[in-house]
C-alpha cells in the first residue's frame, strides 16, 4: 500500500478517533466514531485482510453504530455542559494517553522486528499447503481469497468457538430481554 | 529418741499445730486452738531440752528443691548453737505462749492468734536448724510472715495493719540482698548452698574449692548481700524502722519475735556464716560500723520516747547493733552470748511492759502512768531485774554479754568501743528513764492510779524470765547455751572495759534519776530525737519520689511510647492507610476508569522498566 | 467414558432449553426452572465425577485448544460445585430477587436467573480447559457478558443498576486491555497457545522489552478478573451493589476461573529458561503485596457484611496471587498451581457460605449492614454460629480450611524467600482478624430485645451443614484434597 | 484412640453437648472433674512407662498429622489446665451457657496445644482456644461496651498479629528441619533434623527471635505486653482464669518445647541473649513499676501477671536444667495463683461492684474465708516459701545466676539481681492491695460476705496445690525430668 | 516504506485516545464509544501482526480468527450495554457518570 494512503487513513482514524473524545454532543460523537472506523476498516483492508475490514464497516459502522445512535436518540440525551470541576477528568484522561502513547512509542523503539516492512504474500507456496480447491484455484490465480481462508479456519479451527459465541450472542439476547423489559406497573405510570 | 525424729517433731509439731488451727478455726472454740497451740510449744520446749548438749549432727528430712544441679534439702544441723538457740526459742516461746493466755483472753481472734504464734515457732526452728542457705532462707521468709500476720492481727487498726505491710516489705527489701549473697556464693562455689560444702569449698584442702580460688570482691559482695538479709530481719540502720512500728502487734509477739527471737536471727545467721564474712575484710568493717551506728543511733532516739514499748523497741535496736557489731568485731561468740542474754531480759521487759499496759487499761505512754510501783509490785520488781540487766549492771546477765562485746571493740577498734561505751551510757539513762517515769512519783492519769496486777498467769513467766536474766550471764548457765568460747584474748584490757561499763551504768542511771525523778513531764525536749531522726518521713519522700511517682512517670511513658509504638501506631498507620485506600473507592465511575488507567500503566512500567532490570 | 466437553455442551443446552422453557411455559410452577437448574447442575457434577475421571480423550479437532488435565478438571468440578450453591443460594432468595427484578411483583419469573448461571457454568468450564489465548477469550466474554446481565438483573434496585453500569464500563475497559495483551503477545511470540508461548519465551531470538509489554498487559487484563490490585477498584461496588447470589458467583466462580487462565498464562511466562520469568514473577508478588494491603486495610471500615466480603475477596485473591508468584517448590508437596487451586477450594466453601447467610438472612427481611445482624445469636444461634464459622475460617484461624489455605502459602512465601511479602501479609491478615471479627461480635452482642426468630428453611440448613463440614473438613483432614491436587502438579507440566 | 485424645475431646464434646441445648452447668462441671480424673490416670500411665503417643495422619507432604504425645512438661500444663477449668467453670453462677461453653472450649484448645506434637496442631489448637476468649471479653466482658469493645479489639489484634509472626517463624523451622524428603510438622521429626544436621547459628538466631516475638507476644512478653492488663481486667472471670492461668502459657510452653531444643544455638546467641533479658527486665522493672501504679484490683492483678512473666523468661534465657525447671514450675505455679486471684476477684466483683481500692478496705471483717485465700494467692505471687511460686522463682534465680564469675557480672547477673528486686515491688503492689482490701477500717455501703458451701471447694483445691507443690515442687520436677542439653 | 511499527503506533495511539475518552467522559454512552474506539484498536493491532506472521505465504488467520470474535463479541457487548444504559435512563433520567455514585467506600 502506498504510503499515502496509509496516512490518510490513518489521519482520518486517529482525527476522528479525538473527535469522539472531544465531541460533547453524543451525536457528534457517534458520527465521528463511524468515520474512524471507516478508517480502520481501510487500513484493515490494506493489510490485506478484506473480510475483518468489511466487517469491521458492516458490524461496528453498520449495525453498532446504528444502535448507538438510536439509542442516543431515543434517550434524547444533550450534550454534556461544561462544568467546573470536570477539568480534572479531562487532565487525568489527556495525562493517561499522553503516558500511554510513551510507553507505546518506548516500546515500539525496542520492537526492532516491527521495523521490517510487511512480508510480500506469497501465493503459490499457499497454493501447496491448501486443499480446498476453490482456494487453491484463487491462490493459484494470484488473488488472496481472504474471507475463504477465513471461513476455512473458523469452520475447521474454531466451531467450538463458533457455538460458544452463538451462545453469548443469546445470553446477550436474554440480557437485554430482561433488562429492557418494562414491567406493567411502569407502563401505567 | 533420735535426734532426726526429735528435729522432726521440732519442725513439724509447730507446723501441725498451725494448720489444724487454720482448719479447725471455724468449727471449734478457741479452747481447742489455745490446747494445741500452747501443747505443741509445750512439747518443743521439753524436746530442745533434751537436745541441749547433745553430739552435734547434721541430717537431711526430705529433699526440698531436686534437680541435676540444684539440691537443696530440708535438713538441720544440731550443734551447740542451734541447740542453744533453739532452746531460748521454744523456751521463751512458751512462756509467750502462756503469757497470751492472760493477755489475749478479751481478743475475739485468739484461735488466729495462737495458729500464727504457732506459725511462727515453726518457722523459727526452721531457721536455727538451717543446714544450708536456702532452707534459712525458706524460714527467714516464714518468719516474716508470722511476723507480718502478728503485727497485723488487730488489721481493723489501720496503723496495725500499715505496721504489718511495712515490716513485711522492709525485710523483703533485706531478704533481696540476703538472696543475692545466696546466689553469688552458689555461682562462686559452683552449685553449694549447705554450710559444711560452703566452708570446704572455701577452704580449699585436698579438693579444689572453688570458692577458695573466687576473686575477692565475689566474696565481699556476698557478705554482703547475706548482712543485707540480716540487716533487715535484725533491724539494722537503714531498714531498722520497720521495728518500732511492729509494736503495732499484741505485746507477747513483740517480746517474742521483736525482741527475743526473730530479730536476732540476723545475728544468728550471721554467726553461722561468719566463715564467710571473715573472708572479706572490707565487710567485716561495714558490719562492725553499722552495728555500732545503730546501736548508739537508736540509744539517742530511745531517749525521746514516750511509748513504753517504743522505748523497749529502740532498745532493741541498739543491742541487736550491739550484737551485729560483735560479729563484725569477729566476735560472733560475744554476739551470740549477747543474744541468749538479751532474749531473756528483753522479753521479760516487753512482758513486762505488756502487764504495765495490761494494767492501765491499754496505756502505753509513760508520762500518762506514774506510780506503778505500788499497784503493780510484782511487775515492778521483773521490769527493774530486766532494766537492771539490759544496762548490764554488774552481776546480772547482760553485763557479762556486753562487756564481752565491749571487750572485742576495745581489742578491735577505738572508735566503736567509745560509740558503744557512750552507747551504754544512754541505754542506762533511757531505761532508767523510762522505770522512774512510769513506776515511780505519783499516777498521773485516772486509767494509771486504778492500775492493778496482772493475773498470775501473766506474772509467772515474768517471774521465770527474771531468774534468767539475772543468771544466763553466768558461767553454770550459758555454757550449757553456748559452745562458743570467749576468745582468751579479750583477757587484756579486761578490766579498763568493765570500768568503762559500770562508769556508763551509773553516770547514765544517774543522770537520768535526778533529771526524771518526780518530773510531770519531760524536762528534755530534742525533736530530733523524739522523731527518730526524722527517718520515716525521708523514707516516705523517697518511696513517694522513687517508687510512687517513678511509678506514674514509667506508667505513662510505657502508655505512651511502648503502647504507642508497639501497638497504637501500627494501629493508626493502618487506619490511615486503610482510610486513604478507602478515599480511592469514591464511587466515581471516572475516579475508577483513571484509577484502572492509571494501574496499567504501572503495570507496564513496572513490568517492561523497572523489573527486568533487577 | 465421556469427554468432559460433551457435559459443558450439555450443560450449555440445558440452559438454552431452560431459557426456552421459561419463555414459553408461563404457567410451571416458578420453582421449577430453579429446580431443573440445580438438577442439571447435580447431574453435570455427578457426570463428571464418575464418567471422566482420568479421560483423555479429546476429539481431535477440538485437541488443540482443549486440555483434561488434572488442573482443567479440579475448575471443573469446582464451576459446577459454585454454580450448585451460587443456584441454591438464588433458590432462597428468590423473593427478593424477584421483588427487584423487572416488576416489583414478587410473582415475577425470574427464570433466566437461573438459566444463565448454566450457561456461565459451561463457560467457566471451557476456560479451565483452555490451552491457548483465543480459547481463554471466547468462553471469558460469555461469562462477562452474562455476568453483566446477572449483576444489573435486580434493577430496579437502583444499586444493582449502578453495579451493573460500573462493571459493564470497567469489564469492556479490560476486555479492551486484554485483547490488546493477546494482539501484543500474539504479535511477539507469533503464537496464541500457552505453549507455543512457553516455547517463546526461551528463545533468543524472541524480543523480550515488546514481549514483557504484552504479558504486562496480559496480566492486567487477567488481574482484573481476579480482583488484583491496582485493577481491584471495581470490586467493592460491583459486590455490593449485585443480588447476592451474583456476588457469590462472582467472588468464588470467576475468580476461580480468572486464577485458572491467570495459573496458565504465568506457567507460560515463567516456563523453563523464560526470559521474563523473574519480571513476571516480581510483579505478581508486588502486586500480590498491593492486593492485600488494598483489600485488608480499606476493610478497616466497613460496616456492610457484604461489602466487607467484597474487601476479604480482595485480600483472599492478594493470598492467592502470593501462592502464583512463589514459584513451584520441590520440597513441598503442590507446585504453585496446586497451591492456588487448594486455596481456591478452602476459599469456596467459606466464601460461599458467608453469602448463604446473608441471602437467608436478606430472605427473612435482614439487612446487610452490620446492626441488623446485631443479636443474631439471640434470634437463632446456629445462624449465628454458621456466619461465625464462615468469618472464622476468612480470617484464617487455624482447624477451618482457610487456615490451611493460608498456611500452604505463607510455607510457600517463606521457602521462596518473599520476607517482604510475608510481613505484609501477616499485617494484612492481623487487620483481618478486626475486620472478620466485627461481625462476629455484633452476631454475638445484645440486638433488641423483642427482635423476631430467624428460620432456616431446609434447603439452606442442609447446604449450610454441607458448607460447615466442607470447612471443617478441609481444615482438619486436607489430605483428600491434596491427594486430588498432587497429580495436578505434574499433569500441568505437560501441557506445556 | 490414646487416653491424650480423650482429654482432648471431652473439654470439646462437652462444649458441643451444651451447644446443643443440654443443661449446661451440669455437664460442665461434670466434664471438668471427668478430664481431671483422666487426666490423672494417664498420669499414672505416664508414671508407668506406657507410650501414650498416636497420630493420625492429614497431609502427606507438608506431613501434618493428628499427632499426640506426651512429656512430663506437657502433662504438667494439662494438669495445670485441668486444674484451672475445674475451678473456673465452679466461678460460673447464674451466666448464659455461653460462658460454659467458652470455658470449655478455651480449655480443649489449651489441652490440645499442650498434648499435640505436630506444629501444625500445637500452632491451631491455640488459636481455637483463643476465639472464645475474645468473643467473651468483647460480648461479655466488664466495664461499659465501647471500651470492652476496644480491649477486645486490642487484644485480637495483637494475638492475632503475635499469631502470625509464630507462623512466620514455625514455617522457617518447617522448611529448615524438614530434612530431604519434603516437608513436616510434626515435632519430633524436626527435632531429629536439627540434632542431626542443625542450622548456622546465625541462622538459628533469627529464627529463634523471630518465635521469641511471636510467642512473646502472646505472653506479653514487653514490648508486646499492652493487651494483657486490661484484657484481663475486662474479662469474664472464667475467661480471665483460663486465659491468664492456662492458655497465656502456651507461649512459653512453645519457647521451651519447641525453639530452645530446635535452635539451642540461636537461644545462645548473644545478641537474642541480650535482648531477652532486655525485654525480660522491661517485663519486671518497667511493669513493676507500672503495677504498683494501679489503683484497682483487677488491673493490677493484670499487670501482676504480665510482670511475673518475666521471671519464666529469665529461666528460659538462662537455658540450664535448674532455670528451665525453675521456668516450668513457676508455668505451673503461676497459673494456679493467677486463677485463684482472679476467681476471687471475681467473686468481689460481684458482691462489690468496684475493686478500686479507695474506695474498699477492711473486707476481712465479713469475710475471713476470702481474706486468707486472698492471702494465699498474693502471698503465692509475692514468691513466699511453701507456695508454689517460691521454689520455682529460687530455681529460676539460681540456674539464671550461675554463670561463672571471674569476668565480673555478666548481663545475665544483672538480669537477676533485677528480677530480685522486681520479688520487692511484687511485694509492694500485692500487699498494698491485701491491706487497702482487707485490712484497716470497712469501708461504707460495700458488703461483702463468704461463698458458702461447694464454692469454696475449687478454691480449696487451688490452694491446695499451691501448698503441695509448693512444699514439695519435686512432684513437678520428677515429672518433668528435665535434664541440661 | 510503511512498516509494521507503523500500523502499531497507529493503533496504540489510538488506544490512548480510547483511553483518555473513557477517563475524561461524563456521559456513560460516549465512554462506551471510546470502549468501542479501544477493542478496535486492539483489533488493528491484531490484524497487523497476523498480516506480519505470514503462515505460508498468507496472513495467519488462526490468529486472526480472533478479531473476527472480538467483533462478535464487542456487538454482544454493546447489545447489552446499552440496555443496562437505557434502564439506568429510565431509572435516573440520565446517564451520565454522576447519577452512579451511590456504591462507595
Amino acid at each position: 500500500m502506498p504510503s499515502l494512503l496509509f496516512y490518510f487513513f490513518a489521519a482520518i482514524t486517529l482525527i476522528f478517533g479525538a473527535g469522539v473524545v472531544l465531541a460533547r454532543n453524543p451525536v457528534a460523537s457517534a458520527m465521528s466514531l463511524v468515520v474512524s472506523f471507516v478508517g480502520v476498516a481501510a487500513l484493515f483492508i490494506s493489510l490485506d485482510a478484506y473480510f475483518i475490514g468489511t466487517l469491521q464497516i458492516l458490524v461496528y459502522a453498520g449495525a453498532v453504530m446504528v444502535l448507538f445512535l438510536f439509542i442516543i436518540m431515543l434517550l434524547d440525551i444533550q450534550a454534556e455542559a461544561v462544568k467546573k470541576g470536570h477539568v480534572m477528568p479531562a487532565i487525568g484522561g489527556v495525562f493517561l494517553a499522553v503516558l500511554f502513547s510513551l510507553q507505546i512509542v518506548n516500546v515500539l523503539g525496542v520492537f526492532k522486528e516491527g521495523n521490517k516492512p510487511l512480508p510480500a504474500l506469497d501465493m503459490a507456496k499457499a497454493a501447496e499447503t491448501q486443499t480446498l480447491p476453490t482456494i487453491v484455484n484463487d491462490l493459484k490465480a494470484g488473488t488472496l481469497p481472504d474471507a475463504k481462508l477465513m471461513g476455512v479456519t473458523l469452520f475447521k479451527d474454531y466451531p467450538l468457538h463458533l457455538q460458544i459465541v452463538g451462545l453469548l450472542l443469546l445470553a446477550g439476547t436474554v440480557g437485554v430481554v430482561v433488562l429492557s423489559k418494562r414491567d406493567r406497573k411502569e407502563e401505567s405510570a | 529418741m533420735n535426734q532426726q525424729s526429735a528435729v522432726s517433731l521440732l519442725l513439724l509439731l509447730p507446723l501441725f499445730a498451725a494448720f489444724a488451727i487454720l482448719v479447725l478455726n471455724r468449727y471449734v472454740g478457741s479452747f481447742v486452738s489455745k490446747v494445741i497451740s500452747v501443747g505443741s510449744a509445750t512439747i518443743c520446749l521439753i524436746t530442745s531440752c533434751l537436745l541441749l548438749g547433745a553430739e552435734p549432727t547434721t541430717g537431711t528430712l526430705f529433699q526440698f528443691i531436686d534437680v541435676d544441679g540444684l539440691h537443696a534439702g530440708i535438713g538441720f544441723i544440731l550443734d551447740q548453737q542451734s541447740a542453744g538457740m533453739m532452746f531460748i526459742v521454744t523456751f521463751i516461746g512458751l512462756l509467750v505462749h502462756v503469757y497470751s493466755l492472760g493477755y489475749m483472753k478479751e481478743d475475739e481472734s485468739q484461735s488466729r492468734f495462737f495458729g500464727s504464734l504457732s506459725m511462727f515457732m515453726f518457722s523459727m526452728t526452721g531457721i536455727v536448724l538451717a543446714d544450708n542457705l536456702l532452707m534459712m532462707f525458706v524460714f527467714w521468709e516464714l518468719v516474716g510472715l508470722s511476723s507480718y500476720l502478728l503485727i497485723g492481727h488487730w488489721f481493723e487498726k489501720p496503723s496495725a495493719a500499715e505496721a504489718a505491710k511495712k515490716a513485711f516489705l522492709t525485710n523483703r527489701i533485706g531478704d533481696f540482698g540476703f538472696m543475692i549473697g545466696i546466689l553469688v556464693l552458689f555461682a562462686a562455689s559452683n552449685g553449694e548452698i549447705g554450710f559444711a560444702a560452703l566452708k570446704e569449698s572455701l577452704s580449699g584442702g585436698s579438693t579444689t574449692g572453688p570458692l577458695h580460688d573466687a576473686p575477692s570482691w565475689v566474696m565481699t559482695l556476698a557478705a554482703l548481700g547475706l548482712f543485707m538479709g540480716a540487716v533487715g530481719k535484725s533491724a539494722q540502720v537503714p531498714l531498722h524502722v520497720w521495728l518500732p512500728d511492729a509494736m503495732e502487734g499484741p505485746t507477747p509477739v513483740s517480746a517474742l519475735i521483736h525482741a527475743a527471737t526473730m530479730v536476732a536471727a540476723g545475728v544468728y545467721m550471721l554467726v553461722r556464716v561468719s566463715f564467710i564474712l571473715v573472708e572479706s575484710e572490707l565487710a567485716m568493717q561495714i558490719i562492725s560500723g553499722i552495728g555500732g551506728f545503730t546501736a548508739l543511733f537508736a540509744a539517742l532516739m530511745a531517749v525521746q520516747q514516750n511509748d513504753i514499748k517504743r522505748i523497749l523497741a529502740y532498745s532493741t535496736l541498739s543491742q541487736l547493733g550491739y550484737m551485729v557489731m560483735a560479729v563484725g568485731l569477729h566476735a560472733g561468740e560475744a554476739g551470740m552470748f549477747h543474744l541468749y542474754t538479751h532474749a531473756f531480759f528483753k522479753a521479760l521487759l516487753f512482758l513486762g511492759a505488756g502487764a504495765v499496759i495490761y494494767a492501765c487499761h491499754h496505756e502505753q505512754d509513760i508520762w500518762k502512768m506514774g506510780g506503778l510501783r505500788k499497784q503493780t509490785p510484782a511487775t515492778f520488781l521483773t521490769f527493774a531485774i530486766g532494766t537492771l540487766a539490759l544496762m548490764g549492771l554488774p552481776g546480772m546477765s547482760g553485763f557479762f554479754s556486753k562487756e564481752e562485746i565491749l571487750g572485742a571493740a576495745y581489742h578491735e577498734c577505738g572508735w566503736l568501743f567509745a560509740s558503744a561505751s557512750f552507747t551504754a551510757l544512754l541505754t542506762s539513762f533511757y531505761m532508767t528513764r523510762c522505770v522512774v517515769v512510769a513506776f515511780f512519783g505519783k499516777a498521773r492519769t485516772e486509767a494509771a492510779s486504778h492500775a492493778h496486777e496482772a493475773p498470775m498467769i501473766m506474772i509467772a513467766p515474768l517471774l521465770l524470765l527474771s531468774i534468767f536474766a539475772i543468771f544466763s550471764g553466768y558461767g553454770f548457765f550459758s555454757g550449757r547455751l553456748q559452745a562458743l568460747v570467749p576468745h582468751a584474748g579479750h583477757a587484756e584490757g579486761h578490766l579498763f572495759v568493765m570500768g568503762i561499763s559500770i562508769a556508763a551504768v551509773v553516770i547514765g542511771s544517774g543522770l537520768a534519776f535526778f533529771l526524771y525523778n518526780g518530773k510531770d513531764k519531760d524536762p528534755l525536749n530534742i525533736k530530733l530525737f523524739a522523731n527518730k531522726f526524722y527517718i520515716d518521713e525521708i523514707y516516705a519522700v523517697i518511696v513517694k519520689v522513687f517508687q510512687d511517682r517513678l511509678a506514674w512517670i514509667v506508667t505513662g511513658l510505657e502508655s505512651i511510647f511502648v503502647d504507642g509504638l508497639v501497638a497504637r501506631l501500627p494501629a493508626a498507620i493502618a487506619c490511615r492507610m486503610g482510610k486513604t485506600a478507602r478515599a480511592m473507592q469514591s464511587g466515581q465511575l471516572q475516579g475508577y476508569t483513571f484509577a484502572l488507567g492509571l494501574g496499567l500503566l504501572l503495570a507496564i512500567y513496572l513490568v517492561v522498566q523497572v523489573l527486568p532490570r533487577h | 467414558m465421556i469427554c468432559p466437553f460433551s457435559i459443558e455442551i450439555g450443560l450449555a443446552i440445558a440452559g438454552v432449553l431452560l431459557l426456552a422453557l421459561d419463555a414459553f411455559a408461563d404457567k410451571l410452577h416458578r420453582m421449577v426452572v430453579p429446580v431443573i437448574a440445580a438438577s442439571c447442575t447435580g447431574v453435570a457434577l455427578f457426570a463428571l465425577l464418575t464418567a471422566c475421571c482420568g479421560c483423555a480423550a479429546v476429539p481431535a479437532w477440538l485437541e488443540p485448544h482443549y486440555a483434561t488435565d488434572g488442573l482443567a478438571m479440579f475448575y471443573k468440578v469446582f464451576a459446577l460445585v459454585t454454580t450448585l450453591i451460587v443456584l441454591i443460594l438464588a433458590i432462597e432468595s428468590d423473593k427478593v430477587l424477584a421483588h427487584f427484578s423487572s416488576s416489583e411483583s414478587v410473582k415475577t419469573r425470574i427464570g433466566e436467573f437461573y438459566a444463565l448461571p448454566l450457561i456461565v457454568c459451561a463457560g467457566m468450564m471451557w476456560m479451565a480447559s483452555a490451552k491457548d489465548l483465543l480459547t481463554v477469550f471466547v468462553p471469558l466474554e460469555l461469562v462477562t457478558v452474562s455476568f453483566y446481565v446477572l449483576v444489573a438483573y435486580t434493577r430496579r434496585s437502583g444499586l444493582s443498576l449502578e453495579a451493573g453500569v460500573k462493571y459493564l464500563i470497567l469489564g469492556a475497559l479490560s476486555t479492551g486491555i486484554l485483547v490488546y495483551g493477546i494482539a501484543w503477545i500474539y504479535g511477539v511470540t507469533g503464537t496464541m497457545s500457552f505453549a507455543g508461548v512457553a516455547a517463546a519465551t526461551a528463545k533468543a531470538e524472541t524480543n523480550v522489552g515488546a514481549l514483557l509489554f504484552g504479558a504486562a498487559l496480559l496480566l492486567a487484563g487477567f488481574g482484573f478478573k481476579v480482583a488484583a490490585a491496582p485493577f481491584q477498584i471495581w470490586v467493592p461496588d460491583v459486590y455490593q451493589g449485585a443480588p447476592t447470589p451474583v456476588t457469590a458467583f462472582l467472588s468464588v466462580g470467576s475468580k476461580a476461573a480468572g486464577f485458572v487462565v491467570l495459573t496458565r498464562t504465568v506457567q507460560a511466562f515463567t516456563a523453563e529458561g523464560s526470559a521474563i520469568a523473574q519480571p513476571v514473577l516480581n510483579a505478581l508478588l508486588f502486586a500480590a503485596a498491593l492486593t492485600i494491603v488494598l483489600g485488608s486495610l480499606p476493610a478497616i471500615f466497613q460496616t456492610n457484611v457484604k461489602r466487607l466480603f467484597a474487601y476479604s475477596s480482595i485480600s483472599h485473591a492478594g493470598f492467592l496471587l502470593l501462592a502464583l508468584a512463589c514459584g513451584s517448590s520441590a520440597r513441598f508437596g503442590l507446585d504453585s498451581a496446586g497451591v492456588v487451586a487448594f486455596y481456591l477450594a478452602t476459599y469456596l466453601p467459606m466464601t460461599l457460605l458467608g453469602f448463604l447467610m446473608l441471602c437467608v438472612l436478606r430472605s427473612q427481611g435482614v439487612g446487610e449492614e452490620l446492626k441488623d445482624i446485631t443479636g443474631l445469636a439471640k434470634r437463632n444461634p446456629s445462624m449465628a454460629f454458621a456466619l461465625t464459622v464462615a468469618l472464622a475460617s476468612m480470617a484464617g484461624l487455624p482447624l477451618t480450611a482457610g487456615f490451611m489455605g493460608k498456611l500452604l502459602v505463607f510455607v510457600a512465601a517463606v521457602d521462596g524467600g518473599h520476607f517482604a511479602i510475608v510481613a505484609i501479609a501477616v499485617v494484612g491478615a492481623a487487620a483481618g482478624f478486626y475486620y472478620y471479627f466485627k461481625p462476629i461480635l455484633a452476631a454475638y452482642s445484645p440486638g433488641e430485645p423483642d427482635a423476631s426468630k430467624l428460620r432456616w428453611t431446609l434447603l439452606s440448613r442442609v447446604t449450610a451443614i454441607a458448607l460447615m463440614l466442607g470447612i471443617l473438613v478441609l481444615g482438619v483432614y486436607p489430605r483428600a484434597l491434596q491427594k486430588v491436587l498432587a497429580p495436578t502438579a505434574t499433569a500441568v507440566v505437560q501441557t506445556k | 484412640m490414646s487416653l491424650l485424645e480423650i482429654i482432648i475431646l471431652i473439654p470439646l464434646l462437652a462444649a458441643a453437648l451444651i451447644g446443643a441445648g443440654l443443661p449446661a452447668k451440669l455437664i460442665s462441671r461434670g466434664a471438668s472433674v471427668l478430664n481431671l480424673v483422666v487426666l490423672l490416670v494417664t498420669l499414672s500411665q505416664h508414671a508407668a512407662g506406657v507410650n501414650l503417643s498416636h497420630s493420625i495422619p492429614i497431609l502427606d507432604n507438608p506431613a501434618i498429622n493428628f499427632a499426640v504425645g506426651a512429656d512430663g512438661f506437657s502433662l504438667t500444663l494439662a494438669l495445670l489446665t485441668c486444674l484451672v477449668l475445674l475451678a473456673a467453670v465452679w466461678q460460673i453462677i447464674d451466666k448464659p451457657a455461653i460462658y460454659h461453653v467458652a470455658s470449655l472450649l478455651i480449655a480443649g484448645g489449651a489441652l490440645g496445644a499442650f498434648l499435640s506434637t505436630d506444629l501444625f496442631f500445637i500452632y491451631g489448637f491455640h488459636e481455637l482456644a483463643l476465639i472464645p476468649t475474645l468473643l467473651m471479653i468483647a460480648v461479655h466482658g466488664h466495664g461499659d461496651a465501647t471500651n470492652r469493645r476496644a480491649i477486645a479489639w486490642k487484644i485480637t489484634v495483637y494475638l492475632g498479629a503475635g499469631s502470625l509472626v509464630l507462623l512466620a517463624g514455625l514455617a522457617a523451622l518447617v522448611l529448615n528441619y524438614s530434612g530431604s524428603n519434603g516437608l513436616t510438622f510434626d515435632l519430633n521429626a524436626l527435632l531429629e533434623t536439627a540434632k542431626s544436621a542443625p542450622l548456622a547459628a546465625d541462622a538459628q538466631a533469627w529464627i529463634f527471635f523471630v518465635l521469641l516475638v511471636g510467642f512473646g507476644t502472646l505472653v506479653s512478653l514487653f514490648p508486646f505486653h499492652s493487651w494483657a492488663a486490661p484484657a484481663y481486667a475486662a474479662a469474664p472471670t472464667p475467661v480471665a482464669m483460663l486465659h491468664s492461668g492456662v492458655l497465656k502459657k502456651f507461649g512459653l510452653y512453645g519457647l521451651i518445647k519447641i525453639a530452645l531444643p530446635l535452635l539451642p544455638l540461636g537461644a545462645k546467641a548473644e545478641w537474642v541473649q541480650q535482648a531477652l533479658l532486655l525485654m525480660l527486665v522491661g517485663n519486671i522493672i518497667v511493669i513493676g513499676l507500672v503495677t504498683i501504679h494501679q489503683s484497682s484490683l483487677d488491673t493490677m492483678l493484670g499487670n501482676s501477671s504480665v510482670m511475673h512473666m518475666g521471671y519464666i523468661f529469665l529461666g528460659i534465657a538462662a537455658g540450664n536444667t535448674v532455670a528451665l525447671n525453675g521456668a516450668v514450675l513457676l508455668i505451673f505455679a503461676h497459673g494456679i495463683s493467677i486463677a485463684l486471684a482472679f476467681a476471687l476477684c471475681g467473686k468481689m466483683r460481684n458482691q462489690l461492684g468496684t475493686l478500686e481500692f479507695s474506695k474498699l478496705g477492711g473486707l476481712a471483717g465479713n469475710a475471713p474465708f476470702l481474706t486468707v485465700m486472698f492471702g494465699f494467692a498474693t502471698f503465692s505471687s509475692i514468691g513466699l516459701p511453701g507456695l508454689a511460686n517460691f521454689a520455682g522463682e529460687v530455681m529460676v534465680f539460681v540456674g539464671a545466676f550461675h554463670q561463672s564469675l571471674n569476668t565480673g557480672l555478666k548481663p545475665i547477673h544483672w538480669a537477676t539481681i533485677l528480677a530480685l528486686w522486681g520479688v520487692v515491688m511484687s511485694a509492694v503492689y500485692m500487699l498494698r492491695a491485701y491491706r487497702s482490701l482487707f485490712f484497716g477500717k470497712a469501708a461504707e455501703g460495700h458488703f461483702i460476705s463468704d461463698p458458702l458451701g461447694s464454692q469454696r471447694i475449687p478454691l480449696l483445691l487451688l490452694t491446695a496445690v499451691l501448698l503441695v507443690v509448693g512444699c514439695r515442687p519435686s512432684l513437678i520436677t520428677d515429672l518433668l525430668n528435665f535434664t541440661a542439653k | 516504506m510503511i512498516t509494521l511499527n507503523h500500523y502499531l503506533l497507529v493503533a496504540g495511539i489510538l488506544f490512548a485516545i480510547g483511553l483518555a475518552g473513557v477517563v475524561a467522559r461524563r456521559n456513560i454512552l460516549t465512554i462506551f464509544m471510546c470502549l468501542e474506539l479501544m477493542l478496535t484498536a486492539a483489533n488493528l493491532t491484531l490484524v497487523a501482526f497476523t498480516r506480519f506472521h505470514t503462515v505460508n505465504g498468507v496472513p495467519d488467520y488462526t490468529a486472526q480468527s480472533l478479531v473476527f470474535f472480538t467483533i462478535t463479541v464487542a456487538a454482544a457487548e454493546v447489545a447489552v450495554g446499552l440496555a443496562i444504559i437505557v434502564a439506568l435512563f429510565r431509572a435516573k433520567h440520565s446517564v451520565s457518570v454522576e447519577s452512579v455514585t451511590k456504591l462507595q467506600g
